[in-house]
């Protein structure tokens, strides 16, 4: 707080020295829930006692772009929105309802690496602020299971993966419980390909994928659908078996669970998905061996791995994440004075240590913050990528968001071959960037 | 109490060619009771609704108490209405459904209460105050809908065939009511009906309608003994007046009639009266009127009418019964005396004197005698 | 009579209360006109406005969004499905209205039975969905329906107690740890063979831990030889001490219990069959001369009915050696037959009650003079009630048109993530397509004059119908 | 309404008829099979929401029935002892009952008045009018949803009275797209008031607003409580309309709660569940007492 005091510009009364009421209120929408939306409360708080600024959070849930839209066109929209979608963001910028950031923030702009900058300017224009990430480059697994399949070290290179993969089905396990997320929406099917290609092809080629400079029928992509089949192929790589991935019962958190069970014994040794399942992790898991692992914050039972490249990759180290990006809709005192405190050290230091499982970009956050040392790797992990890249379906606002998971489901279930992917994913991204620009 | 009156009233639908109502003059002296009679369609109601005000008058004047009403809405004509559905207000009770209109003109509580309970004890309304209108008998919601006429004391009663959804017998008794209520009250009433008998039971006059056109206006016994037309002899009476058409013969002394047909079964002897005016019509043909209950089965001396006809049809109604017979393929009833041994396919001799026999021109109708 | 001056005065003022009745009239339209002006005819004459020009409403296009309408797939894929809802709705439940309609006149507590049908109707959509979400939900152990046909089917086709998860790409053979092959038909067949007092173990893998606790497996235990009989034991070749060792009973590695055995001879008949024990020993007594092979019955592994994604992506006719687009368009998702079974659930009780007013209206007379006539009942309501109900059935069949063609929350509430693209309607479209990149969409509001021109004729049909009823 | 001579006719005539009928017996059978199959899935949601979550996932719902012991109210305690929080269980139960109260009782004034000048006036072209409103029953929703987004919009930079994102701007835009409905029910019904009382009423004395008030809208006291309850449960239900006038407000309505909840990352089964059956007990009591009016109401709209 002192820290941000000495560069307080015309603009930057967010400084809030304790000496400064600004008073009056902000509005903030985001898709924060359950653990993550009460620590967002709590490092909102000395904010609020600062400043004297009422904060009101809405919990706008999967239609937020919508209702975000919505209320631009009702003119009313919230002072601050934050969407983890960086499609939505960008149509938003392009349409210039975000005030930019740079003059607002200051110094709070150095607490994030150029990636995540980047990640949040539009055509070279700071518009807006991550609050939150979550690295998709993860695999959860139940170390007792590992054990029980005689494995005793995690994987590194993709080829290990797969053969400790074929060791567990062996010993009765499901090597991989397949997430299809909230009612099959195809998202988790989406980020596995995404983490292949990116480790295989590195971030540069992935984001030409995604703005159409590569073509979807190139070789690298038919050989991250090869390395895709590889995986699943793994006898009973899938809890309950692919078609339940396309339909409804493989929920989150079903697809957790089958690994770090509320009860009973796992069925199944990891889970692929982002640093976000350690949410669901920690308050349900009851441990498998009870008499070896006792769950406390600082010892979990649970462990993870990044995920591997296959051996001789150049791009080790390419990540692909997530998070949520906060943009400014309705510029006043109090809403800058916010943005540039949701920047800021404090901030970001309470959110993480709030329980959770939050992390934040927000490189000022002292190590200290995360207790959990599966958390506290994973952050250094995050921050150690050479570069990030986002979800697709994320990037793809609108249309094309559902459209791809569809399509990615289609393939997974069998109904579509590669070749078939390949060319609806080629025609249909074609027809979205020509319709957005 | 008002007289109404009525100057060439007029009421002409848009899309309909001819009138509803044609050039209506009427007089109603006040305190008098007057039927307004015929069959459906002739414009009776039509011609009550815009004396009551549910219709605009398309040209002619109404005149209500002296005052030209053409223009005044329903509620400042100082009139009610006995509709023939009566109209009673559902939701409301027998009480409500009387004083509705008195607590509309905001009358003291205690005068509507006195004007409902000496209406219903006219009525015989009494116990049946707290009813609402389902909860009655045809009968008695007939009588409510009286009622509520009767406590707004209007200068002018309308009633819009008030009996036809009565059963013949309780129509009779209502009919005699009416007509009681009338004699007591002294108001003016104007009386729609098709029934004629109603007409003729309570009528001080009676207007007959036909196609929008008034065709006789005058007390029931002249319009019984004096039909101005075919149309008026026809309509009052039941069953309704025979007619036959026959030829005029008009010699060089006398004026006799024939039969259409060389060997017809129908003779009718003129009085000398009669002949002079025959003579003097200009037409060839005459319809010839007798009504049925004139007709006797026998030969008389110097009938006016007399025919010789088949009968077809007895129908016995206790105290007489009504032969239908045919006689030159004419159709004819007669009212003969229960006693009388005629049946069916019998050959029987039909008379009736002069005095009866009504003459009637053929194509305008007029009577002639 | 002082006629004139009166006349002239009432005349003068005679137009007043004319216009005064109208003035009230029209103020008593007033709040509505006003309203509806605004919010609908505003709405919907700016929605043709709009389909006329670009995106952004700034470019006038004629009928180029028109054009795009007709020549994009997704919205191909809506019509598809409000050809889809069209078709077979209105006339399931119009049968089906028609069938509770005419069973509930004979029954003495219709009105309860009526209340129970008609209920749904007052749920939210979002519930509705919702509760049809968990009925069909491809778990038989979650969803009611498939747990219905699980029970059937269980019947028929029971499940081994080793299960292979075929949809997860399991198969017989991913169980064979030594010793033993697969079989076309399912089984799993001993490499060696033997003669009585002879020995074949058979080693598994991939069988699930918790298959095993629930079986109360021991430990293997290779058994004696027996003279005349063949014994041996079949167990789970694992050990986490050497994953890679499965021709060795290692320390801790159980039997494999309940599995059912058969004793084959060389030309694949087999003459006894026997079981193994919870140690996984197994013994066939009494052994004929010649060599035999020990067979692992296929039905040990028959995973049996495992639920039927309804809401899934897949599809009810997938029409091979079509065009891609054309075997989308000829396409019918499961998903939503799925939707159409829960609108089912919610408007068979609509159409029930108006059917049955409709037959409540019937004069009874004429149905009795058909049986008078000598009709049997089925003949009666074959040729008399239904022809008599057809204004009503009419009324109904069209009513379900309108409602289908508008179809819009049941599948924005119950589309899974797999079906979400093959299911959508053309109202689910308007909304979709209205709020991206901006909320000008003349594609959007193209679609909207399309789907109002669509329901118009139905409407108008109706109206004229519903005066006969 | 009606006497005791006019409904001892039809249980007459009923009786004859089932002494035609064949035996009731399958009859019987069968719709008791039917009952059961329509009313299982609403006992799934009740019985669900009666679990704890944790068996959500693990069995089906139908093995707490052999289990009644393991059924609890702890789902309800936990929303219900959130309290009036904004977004929470009764804060969305109270908005909702917010915006359905008074957009029911706008449409049937409305409605009724408007019924009323078109059944009862004697202008020109009310037929025309009446047309153009039945037509209207076909525009969907979704149509006017962006251009009133805008109207409202424009009537904040006109006025300063912006009802986007408020519970009168869910209102308002329930009301204009009940009336049609309404004012095709009320035209139907009011056309079967009989003539001869308005005109009854009017020689007695009543103005036009008498005769409505003291006249029609007794006798229309059924058709409006037919509109009153399928406007009250159409509202109740909307989804649509709430999400995008008022999805970011702190207050939505239950169905926008249940929505949110059902979109979310972690299916919270047990919220939902639990919210959908306080969601439904609203609409079900008012359908329970007022069942002979629903009824009614379906006959009469058979064309929404």
């Amino acid at each position: 707080m002192l820290a941000s005091f000495s560069v307080v510009g015309v603009n930057s009364a967010a400084s809030a020295s304790s000496s400064t009421k600004i008073g009056g209120s902000v509005s903030v929408w985001n898709e924060f829930s359950g653990a993550e939306a009460t620590g967002f409360a709590t490092a909102l708080k000395p904010f609020e006692k600062e400043t004297g600024v009422k904060v009101t959070v809405r919990n706008i849930g999967s239609s937020g772009p919508t209702l975000i839209e919505a209320a631009v066109a009702g003119g009313k929209p919230p002072n601050i929105a934050a969407v983890p979608t960086p499609g939505s963001f960008d149509l938003l910028a392009a349409g210039k309802r975000l005030t930019p950031l740079k003059p607002i923030l200051g110094s709070e702009v150095k607490n994030f690496s150029a990636g995540w900058s980047a990640a949040a300017s539009y055509k070279g224009t700071l518009y807006g602020l991550w609050l939150d990430s979550s690295s998709k480059n993860t695999v959860f697994y139940n170390p007792a299971v590992f054990k029980a399949a005689g494995i005793t070290s995690t994987p590194t290179t993709f080829e290990q993966m797969l053969s400790d993969a074929s060791t567990i089905a062996q010993a009765g396990y499901t090597p991989i419980s397949y997430c299809s997320g909230t009612a099959g929406a195809g998202w988790s099917a989406t980020d596995l390909f995404q983490n292949l290609f990116v480790k295989a092809n590195g971030a540069a080629a992935y984001n030409n994928l995604v703005s159409g400079k590569l073509s979807w029928t190139s070789s690298d992509v038919t050989q991250a659908f090869a390395d895709y089949s590889s995986l699943l192929g793994t006898n009973g790589a899938n809890v309950g078996g692919i078609s339940n991935a396309l339909g409804t019962d493989q929920l989150w958190p079903t697809c957790v669970n089958n690994v770090f069970p509320t009860a009973g014994a796992p069925t199944a040794a990891m889970v692929i998905e982002a640093s976000f399942v350690e949410q669901t992790t920690p308050a349900n898991y009851v441990g498998s061996d009870a008499s070896s692992c006792t769950l406390t914050q600082t010892n979990p039972c649970y462990d993870y791995f990044p995920f591997p490249a296959s051996s001789g990759s150049k791009y080790v180290k390419d990540d692909q994440s997530s998070g949520d990006v906060a943009m400014l809709l309705k510029s006043t005192k109090a809403s800058r004075a916010l943005i540039k405190y949701m920047g800021s050290k404090q901030f970001a230091t309470l959110w993480e240590e709030a329980p959770g499982g939050t992390i934040t970009p927000n490189l000022s956050v002292p190590a200290s913050a995360l207790k959990n040392p599966v958390t506290a790797s994973i952050v250094k992990n995050l921050n150690s990528a050479t570069a990030t890249v986002f979800s697709m379906d994320d990037e793809y606002g609108g249309t094309l968001e559902p459209q791809m998971w569809s399509n990615m489901l289609a393939w997974v279930g069998g109904t579509d071959t590669t070749a078939q992917f390949e060319s609806t994913m080629q025609s249909e991204t074609k027809a979205y960037l020509a319709a957005n620009g | 109490m008002a007289s109404v009156v009525l100057r060439n009233l007029t009421k002409q639908y848009s899309g309909n060619n001819a009138p509803s109502l044609e050039m209506l003059n009427l007089e109603i002296a006040d305190g008098e009771f007057v039927c307004l009679v015929g069959p459906s369609g002739c414009g009776k109601t039509t011609a009550l609704r815009m004396i009551a005000g549910l219709e605009d008058v398309t040209s002619g004047e109404i005149e209500i108490g002296g005052r030209i009403v053409n223009n005044l809405p329903s509620r400042d004509r100082d009139i009610a209405l006995v509709f023939q559905s009566y109209a009673l207000y559902p939701h409301l009770t027998v009480a409500d459904n009387m004083s509705f209109g008195l607590k509309l003109r905001k009358v003291p509580k205690a005068e509507i209460e006195e004007a409902v309970q000496s209406a219903a004890k006219i009525l015989d309304l009494v116990d049946l105050l707290k009813r609402k209108p389902a909860q009655l008998s045809g009968g008695q919601r007939q009588r409510v809908a009286l009622g509520r006429a009767l406590v707004r004391d209007p200068a002018v009663f309308l009633m819009d065939e008030p009996l036809s959804n009565l059963d013949a017998k309780l129509r009779v008794q209502t009919r005699a009511e009416i007509a009681q209520l009338h004699h007591r009250l002294q108001a003016t009433m104007l009386y729609v009906t098709h029934d004629q008998v109603e007409a003729m039971t309570m009528a001080d006059r009676i207007a007959v309608l036909n196609l929008g056109v008034l065709e006789q206006y005058g007390t029931p016994r002249e319009l019984y003994n004096f039909p101005n037309n075919q149309f008026v002899a026809g309509f009052i009476g039941s069953p309704s007046m025979n007619f036959v058409s026959m030829r005029i013969n008009r010699d060089v002394e006398r004026v006799y009639l024939t039969g259409m047909s060389a060997d017809s079964n129908i003779k009718v002897t003129l009085t000398d009266e009669q002949s002079d005016i025959l003579r003097k019509s200009d037409c060839s043909d005459i319809v010839v009127g007798v009504r049925p209950e004139h007709l006797i089965e026998e030969s008389i001396d110097h009938a006016g009418f007399s025919a010789v006809a088949e009968v077809e049809v007895i129908e016995f109604l206790g105290n007489d019964e009504h032969i239908h017979a045919t006689s030159d393929d004419t159709d004819l009833v007669a009212i003969l005396n229960a006693h009388s041994s005629v049946a069916r396919g019998d050959s029987i001799t039909l008379s009736a004197p002069h005095d009866t026999v009504h003459f009637f021109h053929p194509t305008s109708g007029l009577r002639l005698n | 009579m002082s006629g004139s001056t009166i006349n002239a005065k009432i005349r003068t003022s005679g137009h007043r209360p004319w216009i005064r009745e109208h003035a009230v009239s029209f103020a008593f339209l007033a709040p509505a006109a006003i309203w509806l002006l605004f919010i609908v005819i505003y709405p919907t004459i700016d929605t043709v406005r709009l389909s006329l020009f670009n995106e952004s409403a700034t470019k006038f296009l004629g009928l180029t969004n028109y054009k795009t309408v007709f020549s994009t797939d997704t919205i191909l894929t809506a019509f598809r499905n409000n050809v889809i809802w069209v078709l077979i709705f209105p006339f399931f439940v119009t049968t089906i209205g028609l069938i509770f309609a005419v069973l509930t006149e004979r029954i003495r507590w219709a009105t309860a039975f009526k209340a129970l049908i008609v209920m749904p109707i007052v749920f939210s959509t979002t519930a509705s969905a919702l509760v049809w979400a968990t009925m069909l939900d491809n778990s038989p152990q979650i969803g009611a329906v498939n747990a219905a046909v699980l029970t059937v089917s269980d019947w028929f086709n029971p499940p081994g107690a080793y299960p292979v998860s075929a949809t997860a790409g399991q198969t017989v053979a991913n169980l064979v740890g030594s010793n033993a092959h697969a079989e076309k038909n399912s089984s799993i067949v001993s490499n060696s063979s033997a003669r009585a007092g002879g020995m074949i173990d058979i080693g598994l893998e991939d069988v699930s831990p918790t298959t095993l606790a629930l079986l109360k497996a021991q430990d293997a235990v290779k058994p004696q030889p027996m003279s005349g009989a063949i014994t041996g034991v079949v167990w789970r070749a694992f050990s986490p001490s050497d994953p890679t060792n499965k021709t060795d009973i290692l320390p801790a590695e159980l039997g494999l219990p309940i599995l059912r055995l058969s004793l084959v001879n060389p030309q694949g008949v087999s003459v006894a069959t026997t079981t193994t024990t919870t140690s996984g020993q197994y013994k066939f007594s009494n052994v004929g001369t010649g060599s035999y092979f020990v067979e692992l019955v296929g039905s040990n592994f028959s995973s049996g009915f495992t639920g039927i994604s309804w809401l899934g992506g897949s599809s009810l006719t997938p029409v091979s050696g079509l065009g891609q687009t054309a075997q989308a368009l000829l396409s019918v998702p499961l998903a939503d037959m799925a939707m159409i079974i829960t609108y089912l659930w919610i408007w068979a009780g609509f159409a029930m009650v108006l059917i049955g007013a409709g037959l409540a209206s019937l004069n009874r007379e004429v149905l009795e003079a058909a049986r008078i006539d000598g009709a049997k009942e089925w003949q009666v309501f074959r040729r008399v009630t239904v022809p008599m109900l057809a204004p009503v059935l009419a009324v109904v069949f069209v009513t379900m048109i309108i409602n289908v063609l508008k179809v819009f929350d049941i599948v924005l509430n119950m589309a899974s993530g797999s079906s979400i693209n093959a299911t959508p309607t053309l109202a689910v479209e308007i909304y979709n397509d209205g709020f991206t990149g901006g909320v000008h969409s003349g594609v959007s509001s193209a679609i909207a004059v399309i789907l109002f021109l669509l329901v118009l004729p139905a409407m108008i049909m109706n109206l004229k119908r519903i005066k006969g009823v | 309404m009606t006497t005791t001579a006019q409904t001892s006719d039809p249980t007459k005539r009923r009786h004859l008829l089932r002494r035609m009928l064949p035996a009731r017996g399958p009859s019987n059978l069968v719709l008791g099979i039917i009952a059961i199959v329509w009313l299982v899935p609403t006992v799934s949601l009740l019985v669900i929401s009666l679990r704890p979550e944790a068996d959500f996932g693990v069995s089906g719902w139908w093995k707490a029935l052999l289990d009644p012991a393991s059924l609890t109210f702890s789902n309800y305690r936990v929303l219900f002892d959130q309290g009036f929080v904004a977004g929470g269980l009764l804060d969305s139960l109270m908005t909702s009952i917010e915006i359905t109260v008074p957009a029911t009782l706008l449409v049937v004034f409305f409605a009724c008045f408007a019924g009323h000048s078109l059944v009862f006036g004697k202008w020109r072209g009310r037929d025309v009018v009446f047309l153009t409103v039945v037509g209207l029953m076909v525009v969907p929703v979704q149509v006017a949803l962006i251009p009133v987004v805008q109207f409202y919009h424009e009537l904040g930079n006109l006025f300063g009275l912006n009802p986007y994102g408020t519970i009168p701007g869910v209102i308002i835009f329930h009301v204009a797209f009940g009336l049609p409905f309404g004012i095709f029910l009320m035209r139907n019904f009011m056309s079967g008031i009989p003539m001869d009382l308005l005109e009854a009423a009017r020689m007695e004395g009543a103005g036009e607003w008498k005769v409505f008030y003291r006249i029609v809208l007794p006798l229309a006291l059924p058709a409006l409580a037919s509109l009153a309850i399928f406007q009250f449960i159409w509202v109740w239900n909307d989804l649509l309309v709430a999400l995008v006038f008022l999805g970011g407000n702190a207050h939505t309505p239950l169905t926008v709660f249940l929505y949110d909840q059902n979109h979310e990352l972690q299916a919270n089964y047990w919220i939902i569940s639990t919210g959908a059956i306080v969601s439904v007990i609203v609409p079900l009591i008012v359908f329970f007492s007022f069942q002979r009016y629903f009824v009614r109401g379906v006959l009469a709209g058979a064309v929404k």
